[in-house]
């Protein structure tokens, strides 16, 4: 197990030191200079050498490259050009919003899928399986933007139930904070739950067709006890898999919705970055939202462990 | 009620606007938390800031300012000639990094009198010295605070800076030790909502107080048709106008620019991208300056003489060029108006929609474009026609001796003269296609008072705004 | 009374009748077992009796337990009678376990699903079973997961399951066959113990004649869905009245005449082979470890020689295989065909591998499902250096169906369109194309029925005395290698233990473990005297 | 056949119907500005009513699918193109460096946010039909590949395939004899919902002004350039959300039925 956690954060971190030479890469090659960004249309070319120098990029690439990996390893993602904050100041702030959001929309389609997956697995082939999945393949279908559209159509302009959008911030307490996540989180985890419950379903179809479950039943449980007593955890461990996608998928991918919402996540983060030329923001979120997901993968694979004993002992 | 919440698109990098271009900086700063020697009002007159009056040499180059008394910066030190001499040449500095650094090149030297005098001695007279002091970044800073600056103002307006939630909102409190009239407000609330959908979600919720520049000039008919908004349509020092890149062919070639001008049909491109708001312009000047002269027959909508002029330059064909789209809605929305109307008369216009970065990268410092669609916000700045390396590439002696002349007149009638003068070499020479001049579109509850209706410059004056109990 | 009674029981399934009119009953303590060929309904009976039927399943007819009817129940009542009643051991012990919980957990939850003792009980309940199967606690704790035991425990755990609560019947569906012999005689005699010891009735489903012979009270023979033949062991074996009961025991000892080897003359010679397989690090900086699959190998085959080989399930006979056709090199060694090494440096020598061609086991899994039969046999085309087109390669795809006894026509098919027996003779025309000179038969028979294995066997030996064939035969069936080979080699874990003449290891084994193997696997009585 | 075969195929080919027209006819030209025209709801000249400019937007819809198909094809096509030989290779090389190194690239790729790389791509070489064709595809290399390599993998202990090496054959032309029509199946059916998967990230992209750059239509952004008159033009928002929704749903229901329909197990089961 341990040996099998190792080789697993070797392969990780050649993993991340790869991304990070094409994330850089990737993003120096973008056309755009930070320093004339910022001073416009009038500034005047000893103004701009003047700022360059003052940001540090006048240093070699390769050089800069080697700053920023560096400062990275010990906590120092630099400092914003834009901002002039550090950016690991900003990335901290900003995940106060994206990280909860991610939870709250993984949680609401969690509990969402899980019910409406072993509900249509029980009765697979009957009415009730047949509109859960007619359910869930319109859940894919719909574009979450689009449907962020109607939700503030709906619930903030016509009934006013919820603000349009905006952060109210944890000061006023979870409660508000949470309130003003909602819509987003509707919006995020439907298309998620729609997956997450035809994963359900049909790994759980997988586990009722095993000898096993027939064994159980020789046993004398009930079909519904033999479900829940030999499926669902059986049924884990695909449904980890597509929660561990759908986690760093949450974190990264809800730019969109961020910007519908107009919440101050990490998401729009970069994206403002990216159109400010802010690059070391970019960079490092990027390099951020890389580790997170590998990161998480690499949980996802210890979870795994945890529910499946043959793992375990895989030296 | 004595707090107000203000929404913007953009939010502003930092907040120092002396090092940046951000306009969105400004609005959230200018004469809130800095003032300057000068300030521009509502009505865009330039008036007395910090600078209770001034004297001007015979011959125009010395400026000799009088301070205000009993003015303190918000961390409780006093505002002296000192700290305008220490703001002046900060601007002006080998190492400065001052977005408008053009403003200050005149400037030969700054000497302190006494502590509430100061002397600026000019290289040239200038007649735009006090107007350009009224700029943003030409805000008198202290020395004590400038190391942070950026994340932590530290000026002498009404009102101090309090917090920054970034991404999301900037508040400022009332400055109970401000030189002037104490403002209504007690603080104020700046949130940045850049998607238009958001912005009219975020009004019509009553989310927000006052949207400053509204993005979406579709949405408001349906804000005056609401009795909790009123709509404030003003202007602004934004000439939007087809730049056209004038030394690459074939738009080196007069006639080519003369059947440009023709194809367009400017109102169509107001109606179509900006819902109707928007004043029509054959020059590059503001309609609502007194110097304005209204050029727009001189480039009328003749489809049928711009094809004829395509044919006389040698392209009865048309031609294929580019159309660079930055992102606001005048350009994205306007741009494809006008594909479609050059289409008419057999020029392909491929558009290529960009981002700022690109387009200051690409259009203005490489000069890789046919065409462009800009909204040029700086105020006054037909003076950009005299600069040759600009991104249009235009290039007149007669345009650029005017300029010279213009810069050490001081007689307002003269100058009313050859800015006229000014405006119609431009119109006759085609330099670029001018379509309008972009509104200044504000939406606020219908409580809200003293809110500017045009933007002489990006600004959000707080000291006149109060509710209307 | 009888504890099961089934009268005239009939199943259908989406409307395909699958059971009909099956009679059969079982008495407390006596073993019933029910035979046939593959396909004919066995399993069904079982299912039928526990109630967990495929959906679309009808069934008419009467099937008691201690004379109440089991049909048509509550399934409630259902659930409270299996498992507790009723046993059931199932065929597959690699899956009728769930992986994620421990042993203790899956047999206690037998106990406890019944209610009917509280869990500490319940817990020493379990414990004394899985002693009761050979599985006792000290040594094989009840927090093992299945994937820690071998096959036989894994089988043994299901039994322990299906006794725990000493149901009045058991039914077991072909217990043994994943098993290799050893393990699979140790089941059978704990299955025998516990119907002597708690008086269960055991209704017991195979296909392995010579197991039905030697266990069970009573014989049940079905074929397509009926019951053919039933009566008391003895008395069966010795008046079989139906055709298909004799033609079955009949197949099972099938033998076969091989002609007279020619002249020893060496062809495949292996001298002190030895295969290596990495096994993972067992901690981060040590070496990885090692399994010799194959260890220090020696033996030589003559030409036109019959060789077998035997041992138990996962003594290295496939490793071995694999090595001599060139598909994995070897750490230590060498192999020659012909005098030829079947390795030149570390790329497998063409040249020698064109005179080998190996036929598997598994007749369906052998073939690409997509392509058909003609470009399936001509595959090995591809070693040679200008192989045949057009009507040549037609004709030869035709002589080698006509050989094995299909027709030229059938070239044209593909292979799911075949029986299983055909399967295998399609797989030996593909050996045979190339006209190879050694072909290596590795389990080439085991997953057939037994009249489908007869008939092989009689193809081979018919083959043998056309084609001169020399091969290596691999097999855990002693019976049959018995009869298909001259020569065999006796393997256990990777060593070749034994090797000799085939009748002469068969009667005078020499090596102890050549003898456990061949004690440990049942064999059919004489059978078929004083037919009625 | 299967419901969900029938209905996809309907919804499917529906769309493709309208964009294969839509080369020859639109009720309109689809580019067309009639600016005071504008805004029209649904009628009977304009079926699906005009756009802001005044643009015919059933017209639109149609060439629209056109955008949306291409985008989502060639994307879907440089996954395969560049996935399935990578996924192949690896299985064939199992445990090898390369295909260490293939998957760990592949794993590397698939950690990366790609909407944030779709934006940073497009952001680097200009927005455009063809470089959000590039942002999707890339992302869609892993997936092909993974599913390649792990059936491969499984077809490569088949007996089959140790026949074709007993019979002298390389690896590549196993892999392309024997393991490729093997796995076509899953692959097919992997293409369908990588290709639905491909219309939602043009929209998105398009929607964001990543995507096809006007005057061609994109069904992403008439969704963008209509959000903000959703409160008065609902039809702006609905009709082109109800295209993508129609050809999403049709395609995974084809991608569905497709499976149930090409996996043998369910056939056999059925027979
Ligand atoms: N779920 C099912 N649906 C339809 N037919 C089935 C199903 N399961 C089995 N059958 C059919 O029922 C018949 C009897 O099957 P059964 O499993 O009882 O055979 P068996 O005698 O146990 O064979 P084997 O020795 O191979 O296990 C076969 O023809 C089989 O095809
Ligand atoms: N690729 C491999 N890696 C590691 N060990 C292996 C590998 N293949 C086989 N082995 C091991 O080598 C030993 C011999 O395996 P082999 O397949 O040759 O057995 P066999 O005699 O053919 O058994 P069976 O009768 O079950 O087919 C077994 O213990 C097996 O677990
Ligand atoms: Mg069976
Ligand atoms: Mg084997
Ligand atoms: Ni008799």
């Amino acid at each position: 197990m341990l040996r099998y956690a190792l080789k697993r954060l070797l392969s990780l971190t050649l993993s991340l030191a790869v991304a990070s030479v094409v994330i850089f890469a990737v993003i120096e090659v973008a056309p755009g200079d930070p320093a004339s960004f910022m001073l416009g249309v009038n500034a005047q070319a000893d103004t701009l050498a003047a700022l360059r120098a003052e940001l540090g990029l006048d240093v070699s690439k390769v050089e800069r490259y080697f700053n920023w990996v560096g400062g990275m390893l010990v906590g120092d993602f630099g400092t914003s050009y834009t901002y002039r904050t550090p950016v690991s100041q900003m990335i901290a702030d900003r995940l106060w919003v994206s990280l909860p959001l991610a939870l709250y929309a993984l949680t609401l389609s969690t509990l969402i899928a899980f019910p409406a997956g072993i509900y249509a697995a029980a009765r697979r082939g009957k009415p009730g399986d047949v509109a859960v999945m007619g359910a869930t393949q319109l859940g894919i279908a719909v574009p979450n933007f689009w449907f962020a559209m109607m939700l503030v159509l709906v619930f903030a302009i016509n009934l006013r139930w919820f603000n349009a959008g905006g952060f109210a911030g944890w000061e006023d307490g979870v409660w508000t904070g949470l309130h003003s996540l909602t819509l987003p989180a509707i919006a995020l985890a439907l298309p998620q739950a729609a997956i997450l419950a035809r994963v359900m379903r049909s790994a759980l179809l997988d586990i009722l067709a095993e000898d096993f479950m027939r064994t159980a039943r020789a046993k004398g449980l009930s079909r519904r006890q033999a479900l829940w007593r030999h499926g669902v955890r059986n049924a884990l461990i695909p449904v980890l898999t597509i929660i561990g996608l759908q986690f760093s998928f949450l974190l990264a991918g809800s730019i969109i919705i961020e910007q519908v919402f107009y919440l101050p996540g990490l998401g729009r983060l970069v994206f403002q970055a990216i159109s400010a030329r802010d690059l070391i923001v970019v960079e490092s979120v990027v390099m951020l939202l890389v580790f997170a997901v590998i990161m998480v993968n690499f949980l996802v694979d210890l979870a795994y462990a945890a529910v499946d004993p043959r793992l375990r002992s895989r030296t | 009620k004595s707090d107000i919440i203000i929404a913007m698109q953009l939010e502003p990098p930092h907040l120092d606007p002396t090092s940046a271009a951000a306009q969105a900086i400004d609005s959230v700063v200018y004469t809130n938390i800095f003032e300057g020697l000068t300030r521009f009002m509502g009505d865009g007159s330039v008036v007395p800031g910090l600078a209770e009056s001034w004297e001007i040499s015979e011959d125009g180059t010395v400026y000799t300012f009088k301070l205000r008394d009993g003015v303190i910066f918000h961390d409780g030190t006093t505002m002296d000639a000192e700290d305008v001499k220490f703001s002046l040449d900060r601007a002006t500095a080998e190492d400065s990094t001052n977005a408008q650094k053009a403003l200050f090149a005149g400037i030969e030297s700054v000497e302190v009198v006494d502590p509430l005098t100061v002397q600026v001695t000019l290289k040239d007279p200038n007649g735009n010295f006090l107007f350009n002091l009224a700029w943003g970044d030409a805000v008198i800073v202290a020395p004590e605070s400038i190391e942070n600056i950026k994340t932590n103002p530290v000026g002498t307006g009404a009102f101090t800076f309090a917090d920054w939630v970034q991404g999301d909102s900037i508040t400022l409190n009332r400055n109970p030790d401000y030189w002037g009239d104490q403002p209504a407000l007690e603080t104020a609330t700046f949130k940045f909502i850049s998607d238009p959908t958001a912005a009219f979600a975020a009004m019509m919720a009553e989310d927000v107080d006052v949207f400053d520049n509204f993005p979406a000039p579709e949405n408001l008919p349906q804000f005056e048709a609401d009795p909790r908004f009123q709509v404030l349509v003003g202007s602004t020092e934004g000439e939007t106008i087809l730049s056209t890149n004038n030394k690459q062919k074939p738009f080196d070639d007069i006639l080519v620019r003369q059947a440009l001008a023709h194809a367009i049909d400017r109102q169509a491109i107001i109606d179509g991208a900006m819902f109707g708001y928007g004043t029509p312009i054959g020059t590059h000047f503001a309609p609502h300056n007194p110097a304005y002269i209204d050029l727009t027959g001189n480039s009328a909508y003749d489809p049928e003489k711009a094809k004829a002029l395509l044919a006389e330059a040698g392209y009865p064909d048309g031609f294929a060029t580019t159309l660079h789209l930055p992102p606001p809605s005048y350009a994205r929305r306007g741009g494809e108006i006008i594909a479609a109307q050059l289409a008419e008369v057999g020029i392909k216009a491929e558009i290529i929609n960009v981002e700022w970065a690109q387009w200051l990268e690409s259009v203005f410092k490489g000069k890789e474009f046919g065409l462009t669609i800009v909204s040029h916000t700086e105020p006054m700045d037909i003076g950009i026609y005299a600069r040759p390396d600009y991104y249009f590439q235009y290039e007149s002696t007669d345009f650029q001796a005017l300029m010279d002349t213009l810069n050490s007149t001081t007689d307002p009638d003269e100058r009313t003269r050859l800015l006229g003068e000014a405006q119609r070499l431009i119109a006759t020479d085609y330099v670029n296609g001018y379509l309008f001049q972009l509104a200044k579109l504000g939406v606020a509850k219908a409580g809200v008072q003293g809110l500017w209706e045009n933007a002489p410059t990006a600004a959000i004056d707080l000291t006149a705004i109060s509710w209307d109990e | 009374m009888n504890l099961l009674q089934i009268k005239n029981l009939s199943l259908a399934i989406h409307d395909t009748p699958i059971l009909k009119r099956i009679n059969l009953s079982v008495a407390a303590g006596q073993i019933v077992a029910v035979t046939g060929e593959s396909g004919s309904g066995k399993s069904m009976i079982a299912l039928a009796v526990m109630q967990l039927l495929p959906n679309g399943a009808e069934v008419d007819g009467e099937l008691r337990l201690d004379g109440q009817n089991l049909l048509n129940r509550p399934e409630a009542e259902m659930c409270a009678l299996r498992g507790a009643a009723i046993g059931m051991v199932f065929q597959e012990p690699m899956t009728a376990l769930n992986p994620v919980k421990t042993i203790g957990d899956q047999v206690m939850e037998t106990i406890l699903i019944h209610k009917a003792m509280p869990p500490a009980k319940a817990r020493v309940r379990a414990e004394e079973v899985l002693a009761r199967v050979g599985l006792p606690t000290d040594r094989y704790p009840m927090t093992r997961y299945p994937h820690e035991l071998s096959g036989g425990q894994r089988q043994r755990v299901v039994i322990a399951m299906a006794i725990a609560l000493r149901p009045r019947l058991l039914i077991a569906d072909e217990p043994t066959t994943a098993l290799d012999v050893t393990t699979q005689a140790q089941i059978l005699d704990l299955l025998k113990g516990l119907v002597s010891e708690y008086g269960m009735g055991l209704l017991m489903i195979t296909h392995d004649l010579a197991v039905v012979a030697d266990m069970a009270d009573e014989i049940v023979v079905m074929r397509h869905g009926e019951v053919v033949e039933t009566g008391v062991t003895d008395h069966l074996l010795r008046h079989m009245q139906h055709a298909y009961t004799r033609m079955l025991f009949e197949a099972s000892g099938h033998q076969v005449n091989l002609p007279v080897p020619p002249e020893p003359r060496p062809l495949l010679e292996v001298d002190n082979v030895v295969r290596d397989y990495r096994l993972p690090r067992k901690r981060l900086f040590d070496a990885p470890g090692h399994h010799r699959a194959v260890n220090q190998v020696s033996f030589t085959l003559n030409r036109g020689e019959r060789l077998g080989l035997v041992g138990e399930s996962g003594c290295g006979k496939s490793t071995l295989t694999r090595a001599i056709l060139g598909l994995e090199e070897v750490q230590n060694g060498r192999i020659s065909l012909d005098g030829q090494p079947v390795f030149t440096g570390h790329k497998p020598n063409l040249a020698v591998r064109r005179k080998m061609q190996v036929v598997f086991q598994d007749p369906y899994g052998s073939f690409n499902p997509r392509h058909r039969v003609a470009r399936l046999i001509t595959e090995p085309f591809h070693l040679l250096d200008t192989s045949p087109t057009g009507s040549e390669r037609q004709d030869r795809v035709a002589e080698m169906l006509t050989a094995v006894g299909l027709s030229p026509d059938d070239a044209s098919r593909f292979i799911h369109e075949f029986s299983g027996g055909q399967r295998q003779r399609i797989a030996i025309a593909r050996a045979l194309i190339i006209r190879p000179e050694l072909i290596l038969f590795d389990e080439a028979v085991s997953a057939l029925d037994v009249s489908v294995r007869a008939q092989i066997l009689d193809l081979l030996a018919e083959l043998c005395s056309i084609y001169d064939l020399t091969y290596l035969f691999i097999s855990h069936d002693l019976s049959v290698v018995r009869t298909i080979t001259d020569r065999v080699l006796v393997m256990q874990d990777g060593q070749i233990v034994e090797q000799g003449e085939t009748e002469q290891v068969f009667s005078r084994p020499q090596h102890p473990y050549t003898r456990t193997l061949i004690d440990a696997a049942p064999s059919l009585p004489e059978i078929g005297q004083g037919a009625a | 056949m299967n419901r969900n075969l029938i209905l996809g195929a309907a919804l499917s080919s529906l769309v493709l119907l309208a964009a294969l027209v839509s080369f020859v006819w639109t009720p309109f030209n689809h580019a067309a500005l009639d600016i005071p025209a504008k805004l029209q709801p649904p009628n009977a000249q304009h079926w699906f009513g005009t756009d802001h400019f005044g643009r015919d937007m059933f017209s639109m819809i149609m060439v629209g699918a056109r955008t949306s198909i291409a985008v989502a094809l060639v994307a879907v096509g440089i996954g395969m193109v560049l996935g399935i030989p990578m996924g192949l290779t690896a299985a064939a090389r199992k445990g090898s460096w390369l295909d260490e190194f293939i998957m760990r690239g592949n794993d590397v790729v698939f950690a990366f946010p790609s909407l944030v790389i779709a934006i940073l791509i497009t952001a680097v070489f200009g927005a455009g039909a063809i470089n959000a064709i590039i942002a999707i595809g890339i992302f869609n290399i892993p997936v092909f590949a993974r599913i390649t390599r792990g059936a491969a993998l499984s077809l490569w202990e088949r007996e089959f395939i140790l026949a074709a090496r007993v019979s002298g054959k390389g690896i590549a032309r196993i892999s392309a004899e024997h393991i490729l029509p093997n796995v076509a199946n899953l692959l097919i059916v992997q293409g369908t919902i990588q290709f639905s998967l491909g219309i939602l990230a043009e929209a998105g992209l398009s929607y964001v002004g990543l995507g096809a750059q006007p005057p061609t239509p994109s069904w992403g952004r008439m969704l963008a350039d209509a959000q903000t008159m959703v409160s008065f033009a609902p039809h702006l928002a609905l009709i082109p959300g109800v295209a993508i929704i129609v050809t999403v749903l049709g395609l995974n229901l084809l991608g569905d039925g497709l499976r149930d329909w090409l996996d043998p197990r369910i056939r056999v089961a059925r027979a």
